[in-house]
């Protein structure tokens, strides 16, 4: 070996400029915090904001049509990566302005922490989006669930928060392991760990295939855990109902980004060989979670516990536009289907952000507002924020004129073209039964009584965003062109 | 059997012992101490597939730090003991079966599959290449990105479980008089309906 | 002006008439009120004679003057068909109708709904005008159902009471169950012969004599029968004919002047009317035939015997229209169409005047309808006393009445007549002329004859039919009831009975000029129509012109060769002179004098016979008294039934199965959300083995496949 | 005339003045509220005047076309477009907002702006939906009205109002999800087309088009609602408002047997024929034993709301009997239904505001009170039992005339409504309107404070 | 002579203990973590042969990775601990059960 091979090349940090300046402010917040004395920790909640605003300026002025590996091939930058961070920076941007106050009232030593926490989440989530090696997932993926997993025990009083991150942690853990096992597998069955080099592999044809399929099915049960399908879903709702208001948001709306992320970078440009396979196994998963989603929301009390089981059927929904990208070898659908997906996913954050945004909106100090019973009249208190959380009801039922409803035609119509006649017609059966529950909020809002008449008090930026967030389920329900054809051209080029 | 084999057996079984005693110790002690044993004997393993570097690191990293801190932790904590062995053995069964599946189809595959790969098979080393030093080369090149990524993977473990469990000097106590002022009556007086709290 | 507008003028008349009476009801007074509604009926009975003038000189009429929809190649229009049969029609419709005006503004005038019934009056010509003038069968359906309409406004005149409004009701339905058939009858013309229009029909007709359709399995039905069997229940429903001829009694609750207009003299004979229209079609089947006359033989025999047990003056004329009406649908099953258009006729005069001397009667005594309470009257009220007689003496047959020219025919063409059923129709319209006379005279007799029964005080016995309540009010105003109500006697409202007869010792007088008059000009054709008109109606060519647009059909079309009954009749008759002459010798005039000697003897000489008669056939009485049970069986049965299937439909199909299901899919996706639930232990090592659970299935399923 | 977009107006108009009457916000400015409601509802019906007038009645084509890219990305238009059918309803819709809006103007104190909104932006969806010539356009549209319905008869509805919304939306939405699959069946055998006209076109497989008439039979089904899935009529009825009520009966009700004409019948016509059997079962089923069953009911609205479904069985019987005379008997059905119910739902409010309560018994004698009301509730309850003259029986005619030719039996069925009709309506008439009032009745009836008429 | 599936199956009988003692135990979370840790270790493992079989030193170095990450997971998981054992005065697995349903 000579010292040449042993030489460092210096790699094109460019495509990861933003990931490097958010990890340099993410250490910078943290020192700054230490030392700041303002118990509304205003100065680490507006660099936290900038930061974000700087990725978002940094990732719109780096991005470029053209697919760029970095870090030896480790890292791949491209539109799909530039769109989702986008969002993820949005996302995460509305979340910090939701759980400020709410953080502040519950967990005031640790609010500093918690803007850095989600800043490092945030960075785990860029790594997954941009992730071209299984070491670089795996990674990706712990530094947002350490991250998530400290973030819901930072209340650190409140028995429900520390026992749902302990589920949290234990079955996150599971998961984990069950991905890397997998992992293992496909290393060894293709000798390589980089995604690319995978489907090279695959595409030659040299790999074992009894082995690979084991390994996917370890890998997709990992993956499921992250999106939280059926029966890789437990953690959800008593996480999303332990964790506090504000860290459930964090959780409910941008690692589904990530997630989506993932089965794209894993399964599709990595595994596309094995679509057969992996389709298979998520149209099961994908038909249990929206039954047990749907079904278990019925009987909850809980906004939030209900919101999770929710979350489990509308990710078992998307997954319909996955698998169906690929129909009998034919990948000519594949745009369509994974677009469809993808805007599934990204209206689903929108609403999601705005669901629970609006518990946090609702809730006091020592009062969650996260109770069913809790949105009893709320129309008579404001009939406002009333308005918005029926919009965003019948969004997430996929109601039109809202934009839930594009997202489950597209998805839909992605299932019918790949001629799951019978899928869809199940989605929409279980559909059918989730407007239940959410009819209900809207009934519990509009139909019902006050129980609690106190007046609504929430910073007045707050309730700006909020009603931007609503008014942009309605806005993107009536013009949803543009954010699907954003979908459909940053996937373009990286199937 | 060769002297290789022998010994592969040898740590396997002490391996697989060590573990099963860690899931089934009744006290978490000893079940920390089998687990170090396993890490041990898995050490070893590691060291037949010459894979020297992993092998001290997992004792280095392990024994000498992870599991140190859970035997620190289990001590620390007042945990009753009394408890420990309930219901052990009613879902012994079901766990067995579902374990000896896992085992027999994992197993199945990989005796299908790899039976026949044999260690000669196996690219052999450049002789006098060091598994430490080709390591170090991989990390430091190829890997930089993962390497710093785990970097921030402790940098947040860190904070984490400092801002989870660190209760802050209770020294300083400072008052905000705006917040004094802002306060409100039914802020200060909270009736709480509670529930009874089963004793068990 | 040309002859089209003639014809327009003819129902338009009256229609303005109540249009002024109806929509400003509340505003005009009174006078402009009758004066209008009787203007527009006196102009619609003048222009008919015009009409008929112009008819006899040959100009008929047929066509469309409005086109009301298209359906694909269907045509709906509303037209007028203009010819004998018609002319004869508007002719009696509008005469009895400007009677009954001219009445009505003596017999209403205390009544607060004074201008609103003379609104329904003219309504009701204009309707009836126009079914009679119809060229098609729609427009005919149309004014089948408008006339049914005002009369139902009009048996619930007086809304307030309890059983005007139930009879209204009862009127309306039953009048449906006849449209029912009516209106299938006509979508079977519609469906095979591709056209409404009369005259496209009758031209069509002789080409689906041997027609049948399938109607059920396999067996086949000839077209003809059934179209005219389901026209037929049309008939029945309007004609009241056995079984859909309850209605008609009932429908006494309303004013009088009504119960001559629509319930004796017009609306009634629709049916017949209708029938003879239909008769290009009736004469393809002798099987229609045959069943309208046994209906009719049923309805004019049984119903005759249900007038001599009532006592209220106006019912004891309704079952004795009820009979007429049988007598008429003989005459049509006999294939005697003119007769019955005869019969008709002469019964539209002598039935009206019968009405309106027993509304006459009701006004002399304060709206007592009991025969029982009168007696005597003749000295207070000579005119009706006078009217009232001719009109009986016409209905019973008396030679040289109308009424005798007509019923003979009747039962002379019946003798010819050898279709399925006559034989029983023969003997039925025999015994029916005893029946008449007696329960005719019996009525005659207690209200004029005899011992002055009223200004007693008498009990409630006999006012069962009514089942009105007790005489509370004593004011003449209430019977309409609205308008003065105010808040006081709101509660203790109960009911407004109408009948309050005159009080002790006070005497009945004769009814004013606007009530006599019209008996008079009504006792006049009374007597003089059928000597008239029995030559050219029923044996000359009056109804043998053509109809226009056919090829020669006429008016009135009989087959002579399978019913030959009227071609045989017609040879035995030599004049109307020499037709009462005759009569002396048939057994007609003596069934009815004897009759007539009966009922003096019973209720004149001696009245204890009845009674004793009617304790010793006990049970002959109460199937009488209640009518044969039609009415209890109807309302336990299809009233009752139709309430009990609708119960358990509704509770059983739609509450317990339908809803059931749905409420128990509900419930089921509820009871699975919670077991679902429990799925969710909150114990991490239930959720770490439902995962390690999924993720053996999947391995297992895969590594299986492999 | 082309140069406004007329059936954009008569859209986007109500529901604009419904989002502005919305901003008015409290009850302190109901009398805007209100005024700004029936300006809104006034000016939207002014805009279809122009249709009426401009429409050209020699081509059966499409009218007053506006074609815009809504969606690109599935090839969904904005696209919009009347024919003589569509075209009335537009008009029956808006002049229906009109009544709505003043039925409600004394009685609904409570929200009234988002009262008004809610019909309003009701009244601008129902437009959309006649008007939409893109299936997806139609299919939006459709959805989207079951909101403020829900929310109307939820929040001004009566005591069993929970259950009934809930029963209207689910029952609604589980017919539309599966008319949305065999949609996007269409779309994507139509090669990427939403566009119904062009569906029209489009020959299918005699399989596949049976499934997609049982998709759209289910969603019109439920929607007309046919016999076995009308259960949730009643209740709606009975529980909503009577600006509820009317607009269910007078247009909500329309748009499935409207679904059936642009939907079923054009585009999987030899299914329909297939089929056609059995809807003709299903609509005899509704004419014969929901007329049984309005004829037992206590309740003046829930009678009305069944006498509806057995109304409308006679526009799917008519549809599927495939000759002239029933279509065009059926489609008169459908307007003349549209006024008759209405007419009568707004007459029973009318009672209802002064007595507070539907059920027959508590009623009687209302002649004496208000004879004016009588009389019109006598010619809505005519019309209501299909009398000639009144615009019910043209359609019962015609259908009842084409049946016949059909098959005698359909007929005979079909028919019997002319009696169990008459029975269930004249009934009630003569149990409310004439009659004797129950004591308890008058008493409350005085102390209402708009007893007098 | 060893060939590369005695150390998968020594890897998979591995794996399979950790996941079953992760369901099986109901007593002790600690004990749960050191689950986990076995099941690491029997990836480790599986990376470990696979790397020495193939060849190829990436397997190893991802092992690398996973051991730094699973201290870091243990140091989180533990800090996890403590706060629960804090709050509840248990760390028994069966009494963190006021999230369920």
């Amino acid at each position: 070996m000579t010292l040449a091979e042993m030489s460092f090349v210096l790699p094109d940090l460019r495509p990861a400029a933003a990931e490097i300046f958010l990890l340099v402010m993410a250490c910078a917040i943290l020192l700054i915090d230490v030392f700041s004395k303002n118990p509304k920790r205003t100065m680490t909640f507006v660099l936290t904001q900038v930061t974000l605003l700087c990725c978002v300026f940094i990732t719109f002025a780096t991005s470029s049509a053209e697919i760029t590996y970095t870090f030896s091939n480790m890292f791949v930058d491209d539109l799909m990566a530039d769109f989702l961070k986008l969002l993820l920076y949005l996302t995460v941007l509305v979340v910090m302005f939701y759980s400020r106050a709410y953080m502040l009232e519950r967990a005031p030593h640790a609010t500093g922490e918690f803007f850095a926490l989600t800043l490092f989440a945030t960075l785990g989530m860029m790594v997954m989006i941009s992730a071209n090696h299984f070491v670089t997932v795996y990674l990706g993926l712990e530094l947002l669930s350490l991250s998530l997993y400290a973030m819901v025990a930072l209340n650190r009083d409140s028995v429900q928060a520390t026992e749902a991150a302990m589920k949290y942690f234990v079955l996150g853990a599971l998961a984990s392991g069950l991905l890397l096992y997998g992992m293992s597998m496909i290393y060894g069955a293709t000798g390589t760990l980089e995604i690319t080099g995978v489907a090279e592999r695959l595409a030659m044809g040299v790999a074992n295939k009894t082995v690979l399929t084991l390994g996917l099915v370890f890998l997709v049960a990992g993956i499921a855990f992250k999106l939280g399908v059926v029966p890789f879903h437990m953690w959800i709702p008593d996480v999303y109902h332990g964790a506090p208001t504000a860290v459930t948001l964090l959780i409910g709306s941008a690692p589904k980004l990530a997630a989506f992320a993932i089965v794209m970078r894993m399964l599709v440009n990595g595994l596309i060989v094995l679509a057969v396979d992996w389709q298979q196994m998520l149209i099961i998963l994908s038909v249990l979670s929206m039954a047990i989603g749907n079904l278990a929301a019925i009987a909850q009390t809980n906004l939030k516990r209900m919101l999770a089981y929710s979350a489990i059927s509308h990710m078992g929904f998307m997954l319909l536009g996955i698998v169906t990208g690929v129909v009998g070898g034919d990948a000519r659908y594949a745009l369509n289907a994974y677009s469809s997906a993808m805007f599934y996913v990204v209206t689903y954050v929108i609403t999601s952000a705005g669901t629970f945004g609006m518990i946090l909106l609702l809730a006091r100090s020592g009062f969650e507002s996260d109770q069913l019973d809790d949105f009893k009249g709320l129309n008579k208190r404001s009939p406002w924020f009333a308005a918005i959380m029926m919009m965003l009801m019948f969004s997430m039922a996929g109601v039109p004129f809202f934009v839930g409803f594009f997202a489950k035609l597209s998805v839909l119509q992605a299932v019918v073209a790949a001629g799951y006649m019978w899928l869809a017609i199940a989605a929409v059966i279980f559909s059918l039964i989730g407007a239940y529950y959410y009819l209900r909020v809207v009934k519990l809002m509009y139909f019902d009584e006050p129980t609690d008449t106190s007046p609504i008090d929430a910073p007045f930026d707050i309730k700006l965003l909020m009603s931007a967030n609503g008014l942009a389920v309605a806005v993107l329900g009536i013009f949803p062109q543009a954010l699907m054809s954003l979908c459909a051209y940053s996937l373009l080029r990286s199937l | 059997m060769e002297f290789k084999t022998a010994v592969f057996y040898f740590l396997s079984a002490i391996l697989v012992f060590a573990s099963l005693r860690v899931i089934t110790a009744r006290n978490p002690v000893h079940a920390a101490l089998n687990l170090i044993l396993a890490f041990f004997s898995a050490a070893g393993v590691w060291a037949l597939l010459q894979a020297e570097f992993l092998a001290i690191s997992l004792i280095l990293v392990y024994v000498g730090a992870v599991m140190v801190l859970f035997l620190f932790v289990v001590m620390m904590l007042d945990i009753n003991l009394d408890r420990i062995r309930e219901g052990f053995w009613s879902y012994l069964p079901l766990g067995a079966i579902v374990g000896l599946v896992m085992v027999a189809e994992l197993g199945a595959v990989m005796a299908a599959n790899y039976l026949g790969v044999l260690e000669t098979d196996a690219p052999q080393a450049v002789a006098g290449a060091s598994n430490t030093k080709d390591l170090g080369r991989l990390i430091y090149t190829d890997f930089v990105y993962p390497f710093e990524l785990a970097s921030v993977i402790l940098l947040v473990a860190i904070v984490a479980a400092i801002a989870i469990t660190y209760r802050g000097p209770k020294k300083t106590k400072y008052t905000d008089p705006a917040e004094q002022v802002r306060v409100r009556a039914k802020d200060r007086i909270r009736v709480l309906q509670m529930p009874a709290e089963k004793q068990d | 002006m040309d002859m089209k507008s003639l014809y327009l003028l003819v129902p338009m008349a009256p229609l303005v008439g109540a249009i002024i009476a109806g929509l400003f009801c509340r505003i005009i007074p009174r006078w402009v009120a009758h004066t209008a509604t009787i203007a527009g009926v006196a102009i619609a009975f003048i222009t008919s004679i015009v009409i008929f003038k112009d008819v006899m000189a040959g100009n008929t009429f047929n066509g469309a003057v409005y086109q009301w929809l298209t359906s694909g190649d269907y045509k709906f229009e509303v037209g007028f068909l203009i010819d004998s049969l018609t002319v004869t029609m508007m002719l009696v419709v509008t005469s009895v109708s400007l009677m009954v005006h001219i009445y009505t503004i003596g017999y209403m005038q205390e009544d607060p709904g004074y201008n609103r019934f003379f609104s329904y009056i003219s309504l009701f010509t204009f309707s009836m005008l126009m079914l009679v003038m119809s060229n098609n069968f729609m427009q005919l359906f149309f004014g089948w159902e408008a006339v049914g309409l005002v009369s139902y406004l009009l048996i619930g005149f007086w809304y307030t009471r309890p059983t005007a409004i139930f009879a209204n009701m009862k009127a309306f339905l039953v009048n449906r169950v006849g449209d029912f058939g009516f209106i299938l009858g006509i979508g079977l013309v519609l469906a095979h012969f591709g056209s409404l229009d009369y005259a496209t029909v009758f031209q069509k007709a002789p080409e689906f004599a041997n027609v049948t359709i399938n109607i059920w399995g396999s067996s086949e039905w000839s077209l003809m029968t059934v179209t005219c069997i389901l026209l037929f229940i049309g008939a029945m429903g309007k004609s009241a004919q056995v079984p859909l001829h309850v209605w008609l009694p009932d429908s006494m609750e309303g004013p009088t002047p009504i119960s001559a207009l629509i319930h004796a003299a017009t609306m009634v004979t629709a049916g017949i009317f209708m029938v003879a229209r239909m008769s290009p079609l009736f004469e393809l089947s002798t099987t229609a035939l045959s069943f309208v006359i046994v209906i009719g033989s049923i309805t004019a025999l049984f119903m005759g015997f249900l007038g001599i047990i009532q006592n209220d003056i106006k019912r004891v004329v309704a079952y004795s229209t009820l009979s007429q009406l049988g007598y008429m649908t003989v005459a049509l099953g006999a294939s005697a169409y003119s007769v019955a258009i005869f019969h008709l006729m002469t019964h539209a005069f002598f039935k009206a005047l019968l009405f309106l001397g027993a509304g006459s009667v009701i006004i002399g005594m304060h709206h007592d309808q009991d025969i029982r309470n009168m007696g005597g009257l003749r000295k207070y009220m000579p005119i009706t006393w006078i009217t009232s007689l001719i009109g009986s003496l016409a209905l019973i047959g008396t030679p040289l009445f109308a009424g005798f020219y007509s019923k003979d025919s009747i039962i002379e063409a019946v003798k010819f007549s050898n279709i399925p059923g006559s034989g029983f129709a023969y003997f039925a319209v025999m015994a029916g002329v005893f029946v008449t006379a007696f329960y005719s005279f019996r009525m005659y007799f207690l209200v004029f004859h005899g011992e002055e029964r009223f200004g007693k005080a008498h009990d409630d016995h006999g006012h069962a039919a009514h089942d009105a309540a007790a005489h509370t009010k004593s004011a003449h105003d209430d019977h309409a009831g609205h308008g003065d109500h105010d808040g006081d006697h709101d509660d203790e409202e109960v009911s407004h009975d109408h009948h309050h007869g005159l009080a002790p010792g006070q005497k009945p007088h004769e009814s004013p000029w606007v009530v006599t008059l019209p008996l008079v000009l009504l006792a006049i054709p009374s007597v003089i129509i059928g000597f008239i008109g029995v030559g050219p109606l029923v044996f000359g060519d009056y109804f043998k012109m053509t109809i226009p647009g056919t090829n020669g059909i006429p008016v009135i079309f009989i087959d002579n060769a399978a019913h030959p009954a009227m071609a045989e009749f017609a040879t035995h008759f030599h004049g109307a002179a020499a037709m009462a002459m005759h009569a002396f010798s048939t057994a007609p005039f003596w069934l009815a004098l004897s009759g007539v000697a009966l009922s003096w003897f019973f209720y004149m000489k001696r009245p204890d016979i009845p009674a004793a008669i009617k304790a010793r056939f006990e049970w002959l009485y109460t199937v009488l008294d209640n009518k044969y049970y039609f009415d209890k069986f109807n309302e336990a049965f299809f009233a009752g039934g139709a309430r009990m299937l609708g119960k358990g439909l509704w509770k059983g199909g739609d509450v317990a199965v339908i809803d059931g299901t749905i409420n128990g899919s509900a419930r089921l996706v509820g009871w699975v959300a919670s077991a679902v639930r429990c799925f969710q232990t909150g114990h991490i090592y239930s959720y770490a083995f439902t995962m390690i659970i999924g993720l053996v299935v999947l391995m297992t399923l895969w590594v299986v496949r492999a | 005339m082309s140069g406004y977009p007329l059936l954009s107006l008569a859209i986007w108009i109500p529901i604009l003045a419904g989002l502005l009457t919305l901003a008015t916000g409290s009850d302190r400015n109901a009398p805007l509220a209100r005024m700004l409601a029936l300006a809104g509802a006034v000016v939207g019906c002014l805009v279809t005047i122009p249709l009426w007038a401009g429409f050209d009645l020699t081509t059966p084509a499409m009218q007053f076309v506006e074609l815009a890219p809504w969606v690109p990305r599935f090839n969904i238009n904005y696209h919009l477009g009347v024919d003589g059918i569509s075209m009335l309803f537009v008009i029956l819709n808006s002049f229906i907002t009109i009544i709505v809006v003043l039925a409600g103007w004394k009685v609904i104190e409570q929200k009234v702006a988002q009262y008004n909104a809610a019909f309003l932006i009701m009244s601008g969806l129902m437009n959309g939906i006649f008007t939409s010539l893109d299936g997806m356009l139609f299919y939006v549209f459709f959805e989207a009205s079951l909101i403020p319905l829900y929310l109307i008869i939820g929040v001004w509805g009566g005591p069993n109002r929970v259950y009934a919304a809930f029963k209207f939306f689910l029952y609604t939405l589980a017919g539309s999800l599966l008319f949305l699959v065999a949609q996007l069946y269409l779309f994507i055998n139509s090669g990427g087309s939403f566009s119904i006209l062009d569906w029209h076109q489009m020959p299918i497989p005699m399989g596949a088009q049976i499934w997609i008439f049982l998709a759209f039979l289910i969603a019109f089904a439920v929607k007309v609602p046919m016999w076995p899935v009308h259960t949730w009529l009643p209740d709606a009825h009975v529980e909503a408002p009577t600006g509820g009520s009317i607009v269910l009966a007078a247009i909500g009700l329309k748009l499935g047997a409207y679904g059936f004409l642009r939907f079923s019948l054009p585009i999987t016509p030899d299914a329909s024929h297939e089929l056609g059997g059995l809807v003709i079962a299903l609509s005899l089923i509704a004419i014969v034993y929901i007329g049984f069953v309005a004829l037992v009911q206590d309740d003046m609205k829930k009678l009305v709301a069944y006498s509806s479904v057995a109304h409308m069985g006679f526009v799917t019987l008519g549809f599927f009997m495939f000759n002239a005379m029933g279509i065009e008997g059926a489609l008169v059905q459908m307007i003349s239904h549209g006024f008759v119910s209405g007419a009568m739902f707004f007459s029973i409010g009318v009672m209802y505001d002064r007595v507070h309560s539907r059920q027959i018994a508590d009623y009687g004698g209302v002649v004496n009170k208000m004879p004016k009301f009588a009389a019109f509730f006598m010619l809505f309850t005519m019309a209501n039992a299909g009398l000639p003259a009144t615009s019910g029986f043209v359609g019962e005619f015609m259908v009842i005339l084409g049946a016949v030719s059909y098959n005698f039996w359909v007929a005979f069925a079909a028919a019997t409504t002319m009696i169990v009709g008459a029975a269930y309506s004249l009934w009630m008439y003569k149990r409310v309107v004439l009659a004797m009032s129950p004591i308890t009745t008058w008493k409350r009836w005085k102390t209402s404070p708009v007893a007098s008429s | 002579m060893l060939t590369l599936s005695h150390f998968l199956i020594l890897g998979a009988i591995l794996f399979s203990i950790g996941v079953v003692g992760i369901f099986l135990n109901r007593k002790n979370l600690i004990v749960l973590m050191m689950a986990i840790e076995l099941m690491l270790l029997a990836v480790n493992m599986n990376f470990v042969a696979f790397s020495h079989y193939l060849g190829d030193l990436s397997g190893q170095v991802f092992v690398f990775f996973i051991l730094t990450v699973a201290a870091a997971e243990s140091a989180i998981g533990l800090a996890i601990l403590v706060v629960l054992f804090r709050n509840l005065q248990t760390i028994h697995v069966d009494d963190l059960d006021s999230l369920k349903g």
